[in-house]
């Protein structure tokens, strides 16, 4: 089932929390709302599914309107950030709940009641956790469970809030994977919450990252990560360098330096630029090909990849990974001079910097 | 709709607490404190009566407390048949709320009171105080229990009759009289709300020397609770009428004007009267008063109407709001 | 108003240490100085009340409590209760329900008012009724002529002990469901429950022990409350007397036997109500440890 | 107000509220509207003149003093009770935190008479204090014992679950930066309890101030002495003063609610401070 939303609007008092916001959601994808906290991301989860009403604007469920339908209605599944479980149930009843409280007519018999909700403790791997109480499980087997349970309904869309917030690391990792392999099974059109970028990425086929209530931009993962289309998807997802400057048709000024950008851009202008820290060449003071001077300041190289601390001139601080053969080709040493050069610069101006 | 519901509920359930006790005819005697075993054996006696004079049985049920509040209760909806109360201004305040007519006091013989009562002492075995007379109250180192004036009615007749008898003492004057009742409410120790709690007080808790009370409540504590106590009578007292009436609002809705009535007039009959008397109230009937006159002490009686115009005169000069009583516990300087 | 406990069970030893307790002849005497209070000002005056009552032997004491106007007594306080609690009950789901689970203008002030039956003066809550009820009262005449009866007859009770316990139920229940939060309803309503089954599923579950505790306590009040049913009563025997008068009355007709035996069973009940209540507490403390319990992997 | 129903997808909010608005007005406002109503009617004067009569101000004097002295006894007890119920270990624990919570469950008659009967001259704690001249019962010292017993669990069942929330670690930093203990008391233990005790200081405040079933036993009721304002407005309605009687239940009505008012103020406090120090 595709989701389409228009133009939703929400209100908390003098807080803005939903700007205008549109959006289409093909059916079957795994679609990530990316943001940081307070960016009103849950708030559309909520929306879409019921669980709250928009000041204004539409929600198309399968292209009907469902704006004004009642949650119960929307046969839509509904994670809960803190699971939402009832503590006083079983894992068993938890799952059947749902069919459970179907009006008569449509109730399926015990029987059957039974053979789904084993099938989806099965699918969720916890058959042997039935007769538990939440209480009796850790979080990970909760979080399991909760989405057993939204699944036992059928929904035609399944809304997950910060699914993997209340865990630690690794079960997070852990879970995520097990999430996807999950929809890639059931193909359930599904739509999660979350603040972690890497889980966004990871996980989605399509990631929306949104901020302040807006829609920042909407794309697969490699497009928001390759090509962000504002300033803030740039700096949200990875860590990034942030330059400030001028554009001069293909050059970026950075105080008395230089750096070529790439492409010719027709006005000049106040901008700033993000350059990632594996988009760095560290070269030889003098190089002829130019580059930003630094002095570095600290080499940590653990892992496949080494992180080098420098500061610019002015003293701001850039930071750098490259891989640690070059870093031994290079023979740096703390307290060194370089010059850095970007190989890729994302620059925004105009408009796009107010964002 | 809901509100109804829930006054239908509760009207029920209040027809079941009362249908378990109802009988062909009830009445409601609504009464002061120290009334409580006058009232218990003269209501087993007039339903006896009234079974075979009228055929139809007969509940009484009671209410007791200080006189004051029961007359409040009755101006406030409480439906008394009949009330039975300590003085007739709480019965005319009743009345000026048209509830009963304003000359009740003529319905019935001796203003409407069937029987009469004095105010005495109760002291402690041996009297080691050693109070014989109003006077003696008044010692620095006696500590007395009564009653307090505004809510009590038994209260009210002993604070006239310390007033009666300042007054009727040599060179006696309305000043004199205020200072010296003074000087006796100075010396209480404890003033419960009404006259039971005073007894209670002084007899259960062992409070102050010497109790104020009824008559026939010092009698009744002699006979329930032992020799520990001795009744002094005083040269002077005054003569406590207690009085009765019927509640005409009420009778004339329920119906029972009749038994009500005849309920009043028992109280007067030689049956009557002998179940006064053994619960220490003075008959008004000459006979069964000589058969029970070794009971009752000979004092010097003075009456209300005498000594101080009439209740309504006394209630306003003594115990309205500002009145005599208040300025005794009011310190001096203010009001 | 009362503060509902939640003490760990292991929480003593957390304590015992020694940068973190108290010399012993501090803690023997803080212990002696509580023990000494709890004797005199609890233990004390509860065990006279049974003391008394047996004071004149058992015999004394049965007759005390099977006599007509006990009788009538007891039954007219369970009457109340009966009415005034449910009701109650009735009105504490459906505020705390309103005020727990959705926002709305207004509402701290609404707590407030629901408060208010607390601070105020039982004497105070019996005269209101008399303001209105009283045959000088504002219905007073209306009453009359329709022939019926609230004040000093048992409707009048019921209100008067349905004012002053007014407030526990809804007191109980209103910071439970508040920190318990909504989520648990939404996933039922998600999952397609009507509100009834909302209620009755998931909602009924998590409050029972707080709604237990209380009607525990509410109930402790009905039968109990003096002050204010002692101004609507009427004080007819037999007929508008409830325990805590009957007690009164005897009292004041120097039957303190029969008086403290009445007033036994009124000790037994805050006995009673003190026992469940613990039991209560203990669940309700299992419960909320366990909705608290930290979920690691 | 229309939008009401918008805040939330849960059922039954017209309904519950619609509900506890028509039993509150039913139960609580319209009946406290008649104290009011019948004080306005009598006008300033008259009411002035009722409220402020000398004997009228000596039981304000009597059963505001009264209380607040109870409800400081009850601070510094309950503080006490409070105290070795969550830290100490001693035989009968378990049975005095359960009847901690006695005066909440007993009848206040009952407790009248119970204690009137221990302390009067002849009950077994008065005879005892009897021979030094301490007398406890009809006076404004019984006034102060039914008032104390009635307030008593307030403090303790507000102070209790604060002490048992402080985290034993604070002290130890305490410790550890060189407090001595009674310093850790005052400078940690107790700033962290202070707004629970003053939230049950209140609380025992304002019940003492209405409590009238217990105290009537054993006050001895004197005016100018041991009558206490809520006696009072029983004695202007005997006196069939029904406006005098009106007129200082509307103060005390006054008082109670800026009492709930302050209470909630200080609970709110209280919340604020507990809710973020974890």
């Amino acid at each position: 089932m595709s989701i389409h939303v228009t133009d939703i609007n929400k209100q908390f008092g003098a807080f803005r929390a939903l700007d205008n916001v549109s959006l289409d959601i093909p059916s079957g994808q795994l679609v990530a709302l990316l943001g940081p906290s307070g960016c009103g991301k849950t708030t559309l989860l909520r929306i879409i599914a019921g669980l709250e009403y928009a000041d204004s604007g539409r929600i198309l469920l399968d292209g009907e309107d469902a704006s004004d339908r009642h949650v119960r209605e929307r046969q839509v599944g509904f994670v809960f950030q803190h699971y939402a479980l009832f503590r006083h149930m079983t894992v068993f009843d938890n799952v059947a709940f749902g069919l459970r409280v179907r009006p008569k007519k449509f109730r399926p018999a015990e029987a059957e009641i039974r053979k789904r909700v084993t099938r989806l403790l099965d699918l969720v791997q916890l058959g042997w956790l039935a007769d538990r109480y939440p209480s009796q499980l850790s979080g990970g087997q909760r979080q399991r469970i909760a989405l057993a349970r939204a699944l036992a309904v059928e929904p035609k869309v399944l809304l997950l809030d910060e699914p993997f917030g209340a865990l630690d690391a690794k079960v997070r990792k852990e879970l995520r994977r097990w999430l996807r392999q999950l929809h890639d099974e059931i193909h359930v059109t599904s739509v999660f919450v979350t603040h972690d970028q890497e889980e966004a990425l990871e996980v989605s086929d399509r990631v929306v990252v949104i901020n302040k209530g807006k829609v920042e931009q909407v794309g697969t993962p490699e497009e928001v990560y390759d090509n962000p289309a504002t300033p803030f998807v740039a700096s949200f997802l990875g860590s990034v360098n942030l330059f400030h400057g001028r554009v001069d048709g293909a050059h970026l000024h950075v105080g008395e330096h230089a750096l070529h950008v790439g492409h010719d851009h027709n006005v000049t202008d106040q901008a700033i630029a993000f350059v990632r820290p594996h988009e760095f060449d560290l070269l030889p003071v003098d190089s002829p090909e130019g580059g930003l001077p630094a002095r570095i300041l600290r080499v940590i190289s653990v892992g496949p990849t080494a992180q080098v601390e420098l500061a610019r001139l002015d003293g701001e601080l850039v930071e750098v990974t490259i891989s640690r053969d070059a870093l031994s080709v290079l023979g740096l040493r703390e307290g060194d001079n370089v010059s850095l050069r970007p190989r890729t610069i994302r620059v925004f101006q105009g408009e796009r910097l107010a964002a | 709709m809901k509100f109804k519901t829930i006054i239908a509920g509760l009207l029920a359930a209040s027809v079941l607490a009362g249908n378990a006790l109802a009988a062909d005819v009830t009445l409601l005697n609504v009464s002061y404190d120290p009334t409580r075993e006058l009232y218990q054996d003269y209501n087993a006696a007039f339903a006896k009566y009234w079974k075979t004079k009228a055929g139809d049985n007969v509940t009484i049920n009671q209410s007791h407390g200080g006189s004051g509040k029961q007359a409040r209760a009755v101006i406030d909806g409480l439906d008394a048949d009949v009330v039975t109360l300590a003085l007739a201004y709480d019965i005319d305040a009743i009345s000026d709320k048209a509830l009963i007519p304003a000359d009740w006091q003529k319905r019935l013989p001796h203003n409407a009171s069937p029987y009469t009562s004095t105010i005495v002492f109760l002291v402690r075995k041996g009297n080691p105080k050693g109070i014989k007379d109003w006077n003696d109250l008044v010692k620095p180192d006696v500590a007395i229990v009564t009653p307090n004036p505004k809510t009590s009615g038994g209260a009210r007749w002993n604070y006239l009759a310390a007033w009666a008898y300042a007054l009727e003492q040599p060179g006696g004057n309305e000043a004199k009289a205020k200072e010296f009742v003074g000087q006796v409410f100075r010396n209480v120790k404890v003033l419960d709300s009404g006259a039971r709690g005073s007894t209670t007080t002084f007899v259960e808790r062992g409070i102050g020397d010497v109790l104020l009370a009824w008559e026939n409540e010092a009698y009744l504590s002699l006979k329930e609770l032992g020799d520990k106590f001795e009744i002094v009578t005083p040269s002077l007292s005054i003569l406590a009428e207690p009085p009765v009436s019927v509640v005409d609002k009420t009778v004339d809705k329920r119906g029972t004007r009749k038994v009500a009535q005849a309920y009043l007039e028992y109280l007067y009959s030689p049956e009557g009267q002998e179940i006064a008397a053994r619960n220490f109230y003075r008959p008004q009937d000459a006979k069964v008063a000589a058969k029970y006159a070794k009971q009752f002490a000979k004092v010097r009686l003075v009456t209300i109407d005498k000594s101080f115009g009439g209740w309504r005169n006394a209630q306003k000069v003594h115990f309205s709001d500002g009145g005599v009583f208040d300025q005794i516990y009011i310190p001096s300087g203010k009001k | 108003m009362s503060a509902s406990i939640a003490l760990q069970p292991g929480a003593l030893a957390r304590y015992e240490t020694p940068s973190t307790s108290e010399p012993a002849w501090i803690k023997v005497t803080l212990i002696t100085v509580a023990l000494t209070f709890f004797v005199i000002f609890l233990l004390f005056p509860l065990g006279t009340v049974f003391v008394q009552a047996l004071s004149k032997g058992w015999g004394v004491y049965l007759s005390a409590l099977t006599s007509h106007d006990a009788l009538a007594a007891i039954k007219l306080t369970l009457i109340t209760a009966a009415i005034a609690v449910p009701l109650n009950v009735v009105f504490g789901v459906s505020a705390a329900w309103a005020i727990a689970k959705f926002e709305f203008p207004g509402k701290r002030f609404l707590i407030t008012l629901i408060d208010l039956p607390f601070s105020i003066s039982p004497v105070v809550s019996g005269l209101i009724y008399v303001l209105i009820f009283g045959a000088q009262g504002w219905f007073g005449p209306w009453l009359a002529e329709h022939d019926i009866k609230i004040l000093f007859a048992v409707p009048g009770i019921v209100l008067a002990t349905i004012f002053v316990t007014f407030p526990f139920v809804a007191r109980e229940l209103i910071p439970l469901m508040e920190a318990q939060g909504a989520e648990e309803e939404e996933a039922a309503v998600v999952l397609g429950a009507s509100g009834w089954q909302v209620f009755w599923h998931t909602t009924l579950p998590n409050i029972k022990w707080g709604l237990l505790y209380g009607v525990i306590l509410c109930n402790a009040r009905a039968m109990g409350e003096f002050g204010a049913v002692s101004v609507v009563s009427g004080h007819i025997r037999g007929l508008t007397n409830t325990m805590p008068l009957h007690v009164e009355i005897l009292y004041n007709e120097y039957n303190y036997a029969a008086a403290f035996a009445v007033a036994s069973l009124l000790a037994l009940l805050a006995i009673v109500t003190l026992g469940l209540k613990t039991l209560v507490e203990r669940q309700t403390r299992k419960q909320i440890s366990e909705s608290q319990k930290p979920s690691e992997s | 107000m229309a939008s009401f129903k918008n805040f939330s997808p849960l059922p039954g909010f017209r309904l519950s509220l619609g509900y506890t608005l028509f039993y509150l007005t039913l139960i609580v406002l319209i009946p406290l509207s008649a104290v009011v109503t019948n004080t306005v009617g009598m006008g300033w004067e008259a009411f002035w003149s009722a409220v402020t009569e000398p004997r009228v101000v000596a039981t304000y004097k009597l059963t505001f003093g009264a209380s607040l002295l109870a409800a400081a006894v009850n601070v510094v007890f309950g503080l006490i009770f409070a105290w070795v119920l969550v830290r100490y270990r001693f035989p009968g624990k378990g049975l005095v935190d359960a009847l901690v919570d006695l005066p909440f469950a007993l009848p206040t008659a009952v407790a009248g008479i119970a204690l009137a009967t221990i302390y009067a001259p002849n009950g077994p704690i008065g005879s005892l204090l009897a021979p030094w001249g301490i007398e406890i019962a009809y006076n404004p010292n019984g006034v102060l014992i039914a008032l104390i017993f009635i307030g008593l669990p307030f403090v303790v069942r507000t102070v209790q679950p604060v002490l048992a929330d402080l985290e034993k670690d604070v002290e130890e930093a305490a410790a550890g930066l060189g407090a001595s203990r009674w310093q850790t008391f005052l400078k940690i233990i107790l700033p962290h309890v202070t707004p629970a005790l003053l939230t049950g200081f209140a609380m025992a405040f304002a019940r003492a101030v209405g409590e009238y079933g217990s105290v009537i036993f054993i006050a001895g009721n004197m005016p100018m002495v041991s009558e206490i304002t809520p006696l009072m407005i029983i004695t202007k309605l005997e006196q069939y003063d029904y406006r005098g009687a009106t007129a200082i239940a509307s103060v005390m009505l006054l008082i109670s609610f800026i009492l709930l008012l302050v209470i909630n103020g200080l609970q709110g406090w209280m919340q604020g401070r507990y809710t973020k120090g974890a």
